[in-house]
């Protein structure tokens, strides 16, 4: 079998004292296969950013490790973090917020070529940027503006592009269109799955929007109070999730399509996210969960194929129970 | 005021900084004491000098180490204790104490050891270890206090024999005196007098144009222009001390130039009053000792210039930057004055500059010991002598052993010393030869007047102050119209 | 969106509608502009001065306290003559230079010292961060006074210890607010992006966490430089800032207080220029702000319709 | 007569960069126990419109140039302050979009709930007290009488929003406007607010302003939609009419770039270009410099909003025709 | 505020006094020797030695800081030399002066500035804001001792309404208070103003708005409890600023207060008087900080959470 490009393996990061942490990514483990999507979803709070941040290397892991390529991010540092930085880049949310306002498109594009010498000769930084800008469907006159003069699509294109200069083998995209106004956003999944399929780029696709990441991934990973509680092939997942937040989760997403609300089962949540410095024992979803048992307070979930569904890999001790006709709804009152 | 004509308002530069009758060589606080709380054996005469009795009412030389000193017999202190011989001696005692440091003992009975006997309650020997010529006018300034004041340190609190006692001393506000009933003289007019103190001359000037206060002391020039403001000759020389052992000031020519080089008629009426005196040396006429034939410097700037050529021609480094030392708030005006005279100095062809410097710093460059690889400087201050005689100006000033003295020479220091031992006519003409002997051979001065202070008195009181009124405020003379 | 997508400016173009904005915005505030026109002048008299456009001004004793507003005289004279008799506006365009001159350094100083030290403690935090906020406790705990005052003591009173003890007694705000900016830049996205690229500190120090905090900084300063000018005076005037012969506005007022009932115009005409020029700075700092803070543009333009 | 009716309403803003006009002619109408939503990208000038209607556009630099804004037959616009401000709150009710920012930070929850109450009503205080527990344990406020002492900032997002929520109906006012509540919110607490919002709402039969750029909310809840773009409603219609045959090339536009959960087709069909500067709008219909169907009259005259069928509207030369 | 964090910030505090002090210490001593100014010029040698023995200055300077150390631990804070007395006493009679007279000025320029300041947000960009804005602005660059001479010349010397300067009844405090209160009015009438605004334009206000609230209620009720805690902060400096002294304007009135003691401990070397000063400022800083905190939480309670 052929080493995935990132493999990460039981890796947790908290945050606080070590006497009551916050688990924000409690004992994670996955791979990225090369040219591969993976996509992340999970509610606000759920621990995304921070697993992203460890990969990243924007914080250290607290315990577990992540190769990508062999070479292990977490403990790399030197020379070696450097040369793993090239290799691994991230587009943030907030494309606002993540370009410098007071630097000009032209610096901010070359910064990775200043910070990694010999990449690309600095005569040429000018030629590259705009054939950057061009691949991201910006124009060459583009390069001599600020980022406050763009729209919020153009800004998010500028924060890709940069990603690209390095030409990395995996792309980490934390909620790349979140910020995005709808009309924009499908501009920007459009650009992200052409460049995925140009380049043959590995990314990590982080997005709290299901819709988004049926539209770009290959497989999928959901994550609940910093665990993962179901991952599988997108197909598996979209047809056949046996977790019940998956299924909420699905369910509870608007259908652009009003003839079809009569006929919709919702399954509305009760209660919000619990506190990730205090979880609730055994499976971190029963206190949200309608199919909750007692043996759910008492025993973690482990993640295993639990259903027919090919790859479908799943933690709750009811995933094939057919219990799934009492879905509430929201008390009436 | 009007309303209370009974109490008048003194308004002073500062508060006094102890009310302890053995510190009255402060004059902020002897103003306060001397007179009004507490008195000496002996006053001088603000005429001439002279001595008058005070709670002595005779004395005599017994012979050359011991004084005999003959006392009033009707005189009790503020707390009720009598005044007698005793209480003298335990009051020279107290003076001369070095645990209590006080000022009169550091400054005007400083090298001699008095030693008061008592011969009965109204008889009282002093003796000296040395010959004192003058005892009599130092113990014009030993106040007398009663023998209850504790000896452990300064009192706040004085008991002695004045017009008045003290009252209240509120601090950092005022001091209340009022009248003492069992006072031994005439009972004197104003009943109440409460002294307080500003810092700002316009601010003092200002009080007794408002009727905060009646008197004002020290107003400045620009403000003393009223028909209300008394000018009195302070006892006071103001003069620019020549550091004369650094080149180029070591030379003699340079030194005269500095002197001849100051206008000091254009400085009089503006930024000094108009009744300050040209001074040629350092004690004013008042002073025994004082020399009247010593020609005065006349203003002549293209003197000093080619005095400074001739100079420089010999090698002198005449170009040399001399500092000026100034201290601030000596007197009124004080920085202005020195700006006036940098500026005349430069005109002269000296390089000058000036800086101006806060007590302390200044003290250092005043007293001994001084740095060998100083600038050559010349120094601002101002020299004092309400005792009267030359022996309490010369010998630190101007002798090679003096703290402050810049100057080392063999035969002004047996002059001085001549001088000091010797009394009548004998003193006088040694003195005399000592001062002209600094004025035209040595000249490590630059002496510029004999200062005038300014009260200011409101016009519903008589007040003329005198020559002491830098020293006392005679509240028993004053009254109201 | 603040997308202006529709047309490209070339750079020079968008420069100069800059400029023209500023213009605008300024002649959109009276007082702003009162203020340009009076630091210009101030800046106009310095010059001269500078240049010895103004000539010497020789003490001259018979002119002595001449009061102000005899138009008969040369125009220097307009404003009286002070104690020693030099014309009381050339002394106080003589002044101007040291007070605004102290000032200008000082906070300079406080400036590029405080912003660097508070950088580097909120970047790195730990054991030098606490150190250097701990230093500044200790000298935010005496009163600013009084490490004026024991500065000078120490050092003497001369122009650059004085600019030395005002930059110190000033630096600690400097390096909180610079801290406090950085603590929040820090964790800006912005930041995180150039630490991916492989950024170090110094480069994203230089980089990104400087130029992000210069602004406040500079607000910070331009407030300071009034504060500044009115503290110098202030120590002037106790005797422990500028001595003679130099001159500075606070020591003209300190110099002006002994001719208070004799002569107000010594003190009354520094003071002012002090509160004049203490103010322009204010004003044009609070202008300044509005101008860079987009939600309030409209104070400066809606007038102009 | 319309509960509601705004009618040609403008809108302009003195910015840096010139002055816009965030509201060039708004026209729509809403029914009594109908939910109008009112749809379009950012900076179209939904919550303007919001603001018009509430009296709440800051003046300067904001100001209503021209329009009239009808509410139960009165015409808002002539009224004085204090007249529109007691009907604000009574009559008519907002929701805002980030609620921890609408919420004052410095008064307990209860508080704010309660001040509804001594503004509008002379309810005693024992009775206002008893409406507030009462209100917040409709919305499913765990504990609310220890709950209604806390600050907006001890509650999660959800309940802040449903704090809102309960604060606008808490007078049961004829209209709620409610300007994008969900927003900020994950999709399972948004349900649970769509939820109770539409529970509340058909209590009392209110009419509703639903403001957002989802359309998958707006297919779940509106009975008619007004799209806007670039501060005109280019287009109304029924939801069904809306999704099913949408007459403005927009609209087209905007349905065809939503992602949706319920088709597999790959290929996302992206709105060209991006939103115009509202500085420097283009000539004409704002929309033709990205409308595939633009020609030369849409530079040189803006199409007015026109009745294309029955209870439909829409404002452009070359409407999409009916399938 | 809990007790247990009381104490936390008791010790917090007083270690950092002890570094202030000892720094007080160093410092005073490097101003020099007092002796000079204590002894007439005329004085010798051995009695300048002398007194230097009795005040301990002739001991270096590691053991002359374990005496006073000693000392401070039993809370003697030695004898000033120039009111020969215990220096805490003298500082206790001039700092309640000091404290009236901040807390009188401060007071007043707080409540006038959130008033006025308050009314010109209103009017944001109208005649009377700009008014506002251009007073508080001259209150807030007038120099406090200018100030202060010219209201002497003027309402003294020349209108003769007021006394020149001293201490006494409630007329002598009218022109300090005025001179004190200028710069924190100035002060405080901008940063109201300014995060009025902001308040005023903030979403919560525009809620209120929405609810149906009047100006007033808007204004008061909402905006301005939000806007305060810049105002209370801004107190607080100024309050811990005055703690110190009026400084040169006590000066100025020859008002008998910490800060002329101050100056005056320093000029006069009195080092007892100054590390007696620089304590009870310290400890009175230490209780306005305290107070401060205490303000602060009550008008906001995002700020109760430690
Ligand atoms: N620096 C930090 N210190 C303490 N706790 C943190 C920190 N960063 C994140 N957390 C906590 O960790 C948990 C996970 O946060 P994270 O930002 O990773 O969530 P997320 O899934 O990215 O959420 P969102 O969708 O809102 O971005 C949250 O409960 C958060 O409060
Ligand atoms: N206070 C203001 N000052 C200046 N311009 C404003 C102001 N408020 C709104 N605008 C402008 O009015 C236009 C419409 O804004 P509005 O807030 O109504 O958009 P929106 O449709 O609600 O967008 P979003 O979906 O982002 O909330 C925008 O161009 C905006 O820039
Ligand atoms: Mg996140
Ligand atoms: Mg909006």
């Amino acid at each position: 079998m052929i080493e995935p490009l990132l493999k990460v393996q039981n890796l947790s990061r908290h945050f606080g004292s070590a006497s009551a942490p916050v688990r924000a990514v409690d004992d994670v483990s996955f791979e990225i296969a090369n040219g591969e999507t993976l996509g992340l979803v999970g509610e606000s709070g759920c621990g995304k950013t921070s697993l992203v941040r460890t990969l990243l290397k924007l914080g250290p892991a607290t315990s577990g490790s992540a190769l990508l390529d062999g070479v292990d991010i977490t403990t790399a540092s030197g020379r070696r973090l450097h040369e793993l930085r090239r290799k691994m880049q991230v587009v943030f949310q907030d494309p606002y917020q993540s370009l410098n306002p007071r630097m000009r498109v032209d610096r901010l594009i070359s910064e990775p070529w200043a910070l990694h010498p010999g990449v690309v000769p600095k005569g040429s930084w000018r030629e590259e940027t705009v054939k950057l800008l061009e691949s991201v469907g910006l124009r060459a006159e583009h390069a001599d503006r600020y980022p406050s003069e763009f729209s919020g699509g153009q800004r998010q294109r500028l924060g890709i592009a940069r990603a690209l200069a390095l030409n990395p083998t995996l792309l980490v995209c934390d909620e790349p269109v979140s910020a995005l106004d709808v009309s924009v956003q499908a501009q920007v999944i459009n650009l992200l799955a052409g460049l995925r399929r140009e380049r043959n780029l590995a990314m990590l696709f982080v997005a709290h929007d299901l819709a988004v990441v049926r539209h770009v991934s290959d497989r999928v990973m959901v994550m609940y109070l910093g665990k993962i509680i179901e991952t599988g092939p997108k197909q598996s997942i979209f047809n056949a999730a046996a977790h019940p937040y998956t299924q909420a989760l699905m369910s509870a997403v608007p259908t652009p399509d009003p003839r079809r609300r009569a006929q919709r089962k919702r399954i509305v949540l009760q209660g919000d996210l619990p506190s990730p410095a205090n979880p609730p024992s055994g499976c971190r979803f029963r206190t949200r969960c309608w199919k909750a048992t007692s043996i759910c307070a008492e025993q973690e979930p482990a993640l295993t194929a639990r259903t027919a569904a090919r790859g479908l890999l799943t933690a709750c001790h009811h995933a094939d129970s057919e219990i799934a006709n009492e879905i509430p709804r929201l008390e009436r009152t | 005021a009007d309303a209370a004509s009974d109490t008048l308002t003194v308004v002073v530069t500062d508060e006094p900084k102890s009310l302890d009758p053995c510190d009255t060589d402060l004059s902020g606080n002897s103003r306060i004491l001397h007179n009004n709380i507490t008195e000496a054996l002996v006053n001088l005469s603000p005429a001439d000098g002279s001595l008058v009795p005070s709670l002595a009412t005779g004395w005599r030389q017994v012979d050359e180490l011991t004084w005999e000193f003959k006392l009033r017999d009707d005189v009790t202190f503020h707390d009720g204790k009598a005044f007698d011989a005793s209480a003298v001696v335990a009051a020279l005692k107290r003076a001369q104490d070095p645990a209590l440091a006080c000022e009169v003992g550091l400054a005007t009975l400083k090298g001699v050891k008095f030693n008061a006997e008592v011969v009965n309650p109204t008889t009282l020997l002093i003796k000296t270890d040395i010959v004192e010529p003058i005892l009599p006018n130092k113990m014009s300034a030993v106040d007398i206090s009663s023998p209850a004041t504790p000896n452990d340190g300064k009192s706040r609190s004085p008991a002695g024999t004045g017009p008045y006692k003290l009252a209240a001393w509120t601090p950092g506000q005022s001091v209340d005196l009022v009248a003492y009933d069992g006072y031994w003289g005439d009972r004197p007019a104003i009943k109440n007098a409460t002294i307080i103190w500003r810092a700002e001359s316009a601010v003092r000037a200002a009080m007794v144009a408002t009727g905060e206060a009646q008197i004002a002391y020290e107003i400045a020039p620009q403000d003393g222009t009223t028909e209300q403001d008394h000018a009195f000759p302070n006892a006071e020389t103001s003069l620019l001390r020549i550091d004369a052992e650094i080149p180029p000031l070591n030379d003699k020519r340079v030194r005269e130039a500095l002197n001849l080089a100051i206008d000091r008629d254009g400085l009089v009426g503006t930024i000094f009053h108009q009744d300050a005196q040209k001074a040629m040396q350092a004690v004013p006429p008042s002073v025994f000792g004082f020399n009247p034939d010593i020609p005065g410097w006349t203003y002549d700037p293209e003197k000093a210039k080619s005095l400074l050529a001739a100079a420089k021609a010999d090698g002198v480094p005449v170009d040399k930057e001399i500092v000026i030392y100034g201290r601030i708030g000596i007197y009124p005006n004080s920085s202005e004055s020195l700006e006036a005279i940098q500026a005349m100095l430069a005109d002269a062809g000296f390089n000058a500059r000036l800086e101006m410097l806060e007590t302390s710093p200044w003290l250092k460059k005043l007293l001994k010991p001084w740095d060998k690889e100083r600038q050559p400087s010349i120094l601002q201050t101002q020299i004092d002598n309400t005792e009267g005689d030359a022996v309490f100006t010369l010998p630190n000033r101007f002798t090679t052993d003096g703290n402050q003295s810049t100057i080392a020479d063999a035969k002004l220091d047996t002059l001085i010393a001549d001088a000091s031992k010797a009394t009548g006519d004998e003193r006088k003409k040694l003195f005399e030869e000592a001062f002209s002997y600094i004025a035209i051979d040595a000249v490590n001065i630059v002496p510029l007047f004999h200062m005038v202070t300014i009260a200011r008195v409101a016009e519903n009181v008589t007040y003329t102050p005198d020559v002491q009124a830098g020293n006392e405020i005679k509240l028993k003379s004053i009254s109201y119209r | 969106m603040t997308s202006t997508s529709a047309d490209v400016l070339p750079a020079r173009e968008r420069r100069s509608r800059r400029i023209l904005w500023f213009v605008r915005a300024l002649t959109g505030d009276p007082m702003a502009v009162a203020a340009t026109i009076w630091l210009l002048i101030v800046a106009l008299a310095i010059l001269a001065d500078a240049s010895s456009l103004l000539g010497e001004n020789r003490i001259s004793l018979k002119a002595r306290n001449l009061p102000p507003f005899d138009f008969g005289q040369s125009w220097t004279l307009w404003l009286g003559a002070d104690a020693l008799g030099r014309p009381l506006l050339v002394r106080l365009i003589q002044a101007a230079s040291t007070t605004i001159g102290i000032a200008l350094v000082t906070v300079l100083t406080s400036l590029i010292g405080g912003t660097l030290l508070g950088v580097i403690a909120g970047y790195f935090g730990g054991i030098i961060g606490n150190l250097v906020m701990r230093i500044c406790d200790i000298i935010l705990g005496f009163p600013t006074l009084l490490v004026a005052l024991f500065g000078l003591y120490l050092f003497g009173p001369s122009v650059g210890n004085l600019i030395i003890v005002l930059a110190v007694t000033r630096m600690p705000a400097y390096i909180r607010v610079a801290r406090a900016e950085t603590l929040e830049v820090r964790e800006r996205l912005f930041v995180d992006a150039a630490r991916v690229f492989g950024g170090g500190p110094v480069w994203i120090l230089r980089n990104h966490i400087l130029p992000s905090v210069a602004p406040t900084m500079l607000t910070l300063a331009s407030v300071n430089l009034a504060m500044v000018m009115l503290f110098e005076s202030g120590l002037s005037y106790l005797g422990l800032g500028i001595q003679p012969p130099s001159v500075s506005w606070g020591l003209m007022v300190a110099q002006g207080q002994g001719y208070l009932s004799s002569a107000w115009w010594l003190g009354f005409f520094p003071g002012l220029a002090v509160m004049l020029t203490t103010m322009s700075f204010n004003l044009l700092a609070n202008w300044f702000r509005i101008v860079n803070d987009p939600s309030q543009h409209w104070r400066l333009v809606s007038r102009r319709r | 007569m319309a509960l509601l009716e705004v009618e040609d309403l403008q809108v302009s803003f003195v910015t840096a960069a010139g002055r816009i006009l965030a509201l060039n002619g708004v026209s729509f109408s809403l029914e009594r126990g109908e939910v109008l939503a009112l749809l379009g990208e950012s900076g179209s000038g939904k919550s303007v419109t919001a603001s018009a209607i509430m009296d709440l556009v800051p003046n300067p630099p904001g100001e209503i140039n021209q329009g009239s804004i009808r509410f139960d037959g009165v015409e808002l616009l002539q009224l004085s302050r204090n007249e529109r401000r007691d009907l604000c709150g009574d009559r008519i009710a907002l929701i805002f979009q980030d609620a921890l920012a609408a919420l004052n930070p410095v008064y307990s929850v209860g508080w704010q709930i309660a001040e509804m109450f001594r503004i509008h009503r002379r309810t005693p205080e024992g009775g206002v007290e008893k409406a507030v527990i009462d209100l917040l344990t409709a919305i499913g406020i765990p504990d609310p009488e220890s709950r209604a002492r806390q600050y907006p900032h001890e509650f999660s997002g959800g309940m802040r929003q449903r704090i809102m929520i309960a604060m606008a109906v808490a007078l049961e006012p004829d209209v709620i406007i409610a300007d994008e509540p969900t927003t900020a919110l994950d999709v399972t607490i948004q349900a649970q607010v769509v939820d109770l919002l539409e529970t509340i709402r058909k209590r009392s039969d209110a009419g509703m302003i639903f403001i957002t750029h989802d359309l998958g909310v707006v297919a779940e809840l509106a009975d008619r939609v007004a799209v806007m773009y670039a501060g005109r409603v280019v287009e109304t219609a029924s939801v069904f009419e809306l999704f099913e045959d949408a007459r403005h090339p927009y609209s087209i536009g905007l349905l065809a770039s939503q992602l949706r959960m319920d088709t597999d087709e790959d290929e996302l069909v992206p709105i060209p270009g991006s939103a115009p500067n509202p500085v420097a709008l283009p000539s004409g219909c704002a929309f033709r410099t990205r409308c595939p169907r633009a020609e030369g009259l849409c530079a040189e005259v803006v199409p007015s909003l026109e009745t294309v069928g029955p209870g439909r509207q829409a404002a452009c030369h070359f409407p999409v025709s009916p399938v | 505020m809990s007790f247990t964090f009381f104490l936390k910030r008791a010790a917090f505090a007083a270690l950092a006094l002890a570094a202030l002090m000892t720094s007080a210490f160093f410092l005073v001593r490097l101003t020099g020797d007092p002796v000079n100014l204590y002894l007439p010029v005329d004085a010798s040698d051995a009695a300048r030695e002398a007194m230097r023995v009795r005040l301990g200055l002739d001991r270096s300077l590691p053991w002359q800081f374990l005496d006073w150390a000693g000392d401070m631990l039993s809370l003697d804070f030695g004898t000033s030399l120039w009111h020969n007395r215990p220096a805490m006493d003298v500082v206790l009679e001039a700092l309640p002066n000091t404290l009236a007279l901040g807390a009188i000025a401060l007071t007043l320029a707080f409540v006038a500035a959130v008033i006025i300041g308050s009314i010109a947000a209103v009017n944001a960009g109208g005649w009377i804001d700009r008014a506002v804005n251009v007073l508080s602005q001259a209150a807030a660059s007038v120099p406090d001792f200018w100030l202060g001479l010219m209201g002497v010349l003027l309402f003294a010397v020349t209108l003769r309404i007021l006394p020149t300067s001293g201490f006494g009844g409630p007329i002598y405090w009218v022109l300090p208070v005025a001179c004190l209160f200028a710069r924190p009015f100035g002060t405080l009438v901008q940063i109201v103003r300014g995060s009025m605004i902001e308040a005023l334009n903030a979403t919560f206000v525009r809620t209120a708005r929405a609810k149906g609230a009047r100006s007033g209620r808007v204004t008061f009720v909402h905006a301005l409890r939000n806007a305060l805690l810049p105002a209370v902060t801004v107190t607080g400096d100024l309050a811990a600023q005055f703690a110190g002294g009026g400084g040169v304007v006590e000066v100025v009135f020859g008002f008998p207060g910490i800060g002329k003691l101050l100056i005056d401990g320093i000029l006069k070397r009195d080092f007892a008087i100054v590390q007696a000063s620089i304590f009870a400022v310290a400890v009175v800083i230490f209780f306005i900080n305290i107070l401060v905190d205490m303000l602060y939480a009550s008008i906001d309670p995002r700020v109760r959470v430690e």
